[in-house]
């Protein structure tokens, strides 16, 4: 576990302690919204997003695929096979495809010109599904290596500053039978959707906790979600037609978040409700 | 600590360490079916062969207030009584109560955490059966926000 | 599965996550009839291959097991091992040294 | 140095220039680029179809003026709220309060309207994910104010008074059409976007407004 996670557990902890020190009726009183931070707090030792992680640290080392080749000398953005540190750079510029890419997009294009999967059939496969889930858990592992770092997008390049634009125009679109735009939601500080905490998305700390969450094992149903099923399902309530997986409106969306969320923590894979 | 390793190609070579220390072969007679389809706590308790339970202070259970999602219910059953055999973690309100039972060995100190999947609202029940079959318990309330057994 | 087991003085606590769907027996599919349970029935525990703890599991235990507890005595360099069987007959092991 | 290396770093050289030198598009350009990456960027599904993607005229506006941090001129706002009044429709039968037991479940639901809801299916009104409304319901939104006592504190619980007529006819015109009286309100226009119907939005009224209702106890 990270020293800061440990950290903020022991302050909630201690001031938990003092609450029962002060008085005891506190106890009594205790807010729903206290007990569902307890509850979870419970949840986060055993992150069941570890069984993930090591899923998918086996399946970049594994010989794999029509060209029986691994991920190894994939390269996230940082050079050839470099993972630790890629996912808080992402989603960057890549000059091989000329795209500006998220990283489940960038790994299915690694799959598919190191171990010669179809990048076409792996992005229309329905996600949790066949090659889709393995995608999941890669995308796990590789942003656990990276927990802790801090968001740094790059924006030196002319795609990426557009892409920014985009997302952020898409961010504030309002559309659907509700007129629902992302912004609806996480525009504002200290908001909340039912008992749900609102991250908002527009500036830090929001962007950083909220985009830099994902991958996130949701406990409702026990799945293993990516950034890119994250944004289909925000779109799902939305009451939007169905974004395609690395879509460049949902990796627009994810530079407009990752660069707003810079010098934010990374603390995916998290554990969500 | 462990590194990551996957657990399916690993299986295989330990599954054939286990068999050969001969731990294998208990497996068979080991799931008591029955105890876990018992209803209510009391009936649950006695298939673990345990007497009428009792509330003592010194068995613990732990687990949350409020529960935001009934699919995973953090719980936790404990006791500083000696001579425990069995530890049992229950759902009063689940369509069966019993969730999980565990032996305690004097290798192991009478302390286990699990998740639960809870259907609504309920006690839940830690309970600590001594070698002598007497069944000693605690319960705490945990209110579930959204129910985790109808999906 | 992930085993991390860490010595604390004279004893261990042992952490373990299982993959495991852990269907109910409650749920109902697209078409409205059961899915039968399917879940972890038995879970072994060994220090240094010697048995030191065994459990039963209803189906009421959560998609992908969480499971906690203390061996006595354990100490760096040790062997936990767990082992669980499921209803359906199908079983996994894995072993992690105590840190 | 080689001559290989010469022809990468002159590579890598040409693609910093270009990125460099490429210029960054207009405003008009980017709203234009978007569109097009809208249109590359859905598909249809279930009930879903692509026609969800375009935006009235109010939306363009309050969209532009959320994320420019401009506000809109005054005359704007007039006119958003203007033609939004216009699809307000009184009940036609007169009766504006339905039963609070149907609409404290259409408060509670947050179905419909999905790629995954069936088409036809009955709407939710989705209305705790963002208003507290009855005390006992713990899990409730923040989005919107609380709604709780919302007759009772406007003193709109007497029948046949002044006040209980005019809260009746905001309240109904609010949630038909929220539009017409807070030009960018993020509450969905319930009538004139069909999400709710007439009978349901009675049913929501009577949540809020009937004297027997737990919101005004």
């Amino acid at each position: 576990m990270h020293v800061n996670a440990v950290e903020t557990r022991m302050k909630k902890l201690f001031f938990a302690l003092g609450l029962i020190g002060l008085c005891a009726a506190a106890f009594a009183q205790k807010s729903s919204t206290d007990s569902i931070a307890e509850y979870r707090a419970m949840l986060q030792d055993g992150n069941p997003a570890e069984l993930f992680e090591a899923k998918g640290e086996d399946l970049w080392k594994q010989k794999r695929g029509p060209k029986n080749a691994s991920l190894e000398k994939c390269d996230l953005g940082k050079g050839a096979g470099v993972v630790k540190g890629a996912w808080v750079e992402l989603p960057r510029y890549f000059s091989d495809t000329g795209k500006v890419q998220d990283l489940e997009s960038r790994l299915v294009t690694c799959m598919q010109e190191l171990q010669g999967f179809n990048g076409d059939e792996i992005a229309k496969t329905p996600f949790g599904k066949g090659e889709q889930s393995n995608v999941t858990a890669l995308a796990t592992w590789i942003s656990a290596e990276s927990k802790g770092m801090k968001f740094n997008l790059p924006q030196g390049h002319v795609e990426e500053r557009k892409m920014y634009e985009v997302g952020k125009r898409l961010f504030f679109m309002r559309g659907g039978s509700h007129d629902f735009a992302c912004a609806t939601c996480h525009g504002q500080d200290d908001k909340r959707i039912r008992l749900q905490d609102l991250p908002n998305l527009t500036k830090n700390p929001g962007a950083g906790n909220g985009f830099g969450a994902w991958p996130a094992y949701r406990v409702s149903n026990g799945q293993m979600w990516g950034a890119q099923l994250r944004l289909n399902d925000c779109y799902r309530q939305q009451r939007f037609p169905y974004p395609l997986f690395g879509s460049e409106a949902t990796i627009a969306l994810g530079v407009y978040m990752g660069v707003n969320g810079k010098g934010g923590e990374a603390t995916a894979p998290a554990i969500k409700r | 600590m462990q590194t990551r390793r996957e657990t399916l190609k690993h299986s295989a070579a330990v599954a054939g360490l286990l068999a050969s220390t001969g731990l294998f072969p208990q497996y068979a007679q080991a799931f008591d079916k029955a105890a876990f389809e018992t209803k209510s706590v009391a009936e649950a308790v006695k298939a673990m062969g345990g007497s009428a339970p009792v509330e003592s202070k010194d068995v613990t259970i732990t687990g949350p207030d409020i529960a935001e999602n009934g699919a995973v219910v953090p719980l936790g059953v404990s006791t500083s009584l000696g001579n425990v055999k069995r530890m049992l973690l229950l759902v009063e309100k689940n369509p069966s109560a019993l969730i999980a039972m565990f032996n305690v060995s004097p290798e192991v100190e009478a302390n286990f955490a699990t998740r639960s999947k809870m259907g609504q609202s309920s006690d839940v029940y830690a309970v600590a059966i001594t070698n002598d079959g007497k069944a000693f318990f605690a319960k705490k309330e945990v209110k579930v926000t959204l129910g985790g057994c109808g999906g | 599965m992930r085993i991390r087991a860490q010595a604390a003085g004279d004893k261990a606590t042992i952490r373990v996550l299982m993959s495991h769907e852990m269907e109910s027996g409650q749920r109902k599919d697209g078409t409205g009839k059961l899915i039968p349970a399917w879940h972890i029935q038995d879970v072994t525990a060994t220090l240094n291959g010697k048995v030191v703890m065994t459990a039963e599991w209803g189906p009421a235990v959560s998609k992908n097991p969480f499971l906690q507890f203390t061996i006595k005595g354990a100490k760096a360099g040790d062997k936990v091992g767990i082992t669980w069987k499921d209803n359906k007959g199908d079983t996994r092991s894995d072993e992690a040294t105590v840190s | 140095m080689n001559r290989k290396y010469q022809i990468a770093l002159s590579a890598v050289v040409v693609a910093l220039l270009t990125a460099c030198a490429a210029p960054m598009p207009s405003s008009a350009d980017l709203d234009k680029l978007t569109q097009d990456i809208i249109g590359r960027s859905f598909r249809a599904q279930g009930q879903a179809k692509l026609d969800r993607l375009s935006s009235d005229e109010d939306n363009l506006l309050c969209a532009e003026a959320e994320r420019t941090g401009v506000p809109l001129d005054a005359k704007v706002t007039e006119a958003i709220e203007a033609r939004n009044m216009k699809t307000i429709k009184a009940p036609a039968d007169g009766k504006y309060l339905g039963d609070f037991k149907e609409g404290e479940k259409i408060a509670q639901s947050g179905a419909g309207k999905t790629w995954i809801d069936a088409e036809g299916s009955a709407n939710g009104g989705n209305c705790y994910n963002c208003h507290q409304i009855s005390k006992e319901e713990l899990s409730y939104g923040t989005l919107g104010p609380s709604l709780y006592n919302y007759g009772k504190i406007r003193g709109a619980l007497e029948p046949n008074s002044p006040v209980t007529k005019a809260i009746t006819e905001y309240t109904w015109g609010k949630i038909q059409n929220a539009r017409a009286y807070n030009a960018c309100s993020n509450m969905p226009r319930f009538a004139h976007k069909g999400v709710l119907t007439e009978v349901q939005i009675k049913h929501v009224m009577a949540l809020l407004l009937d004297p027997a209702s737990p919101v005004n106890k």
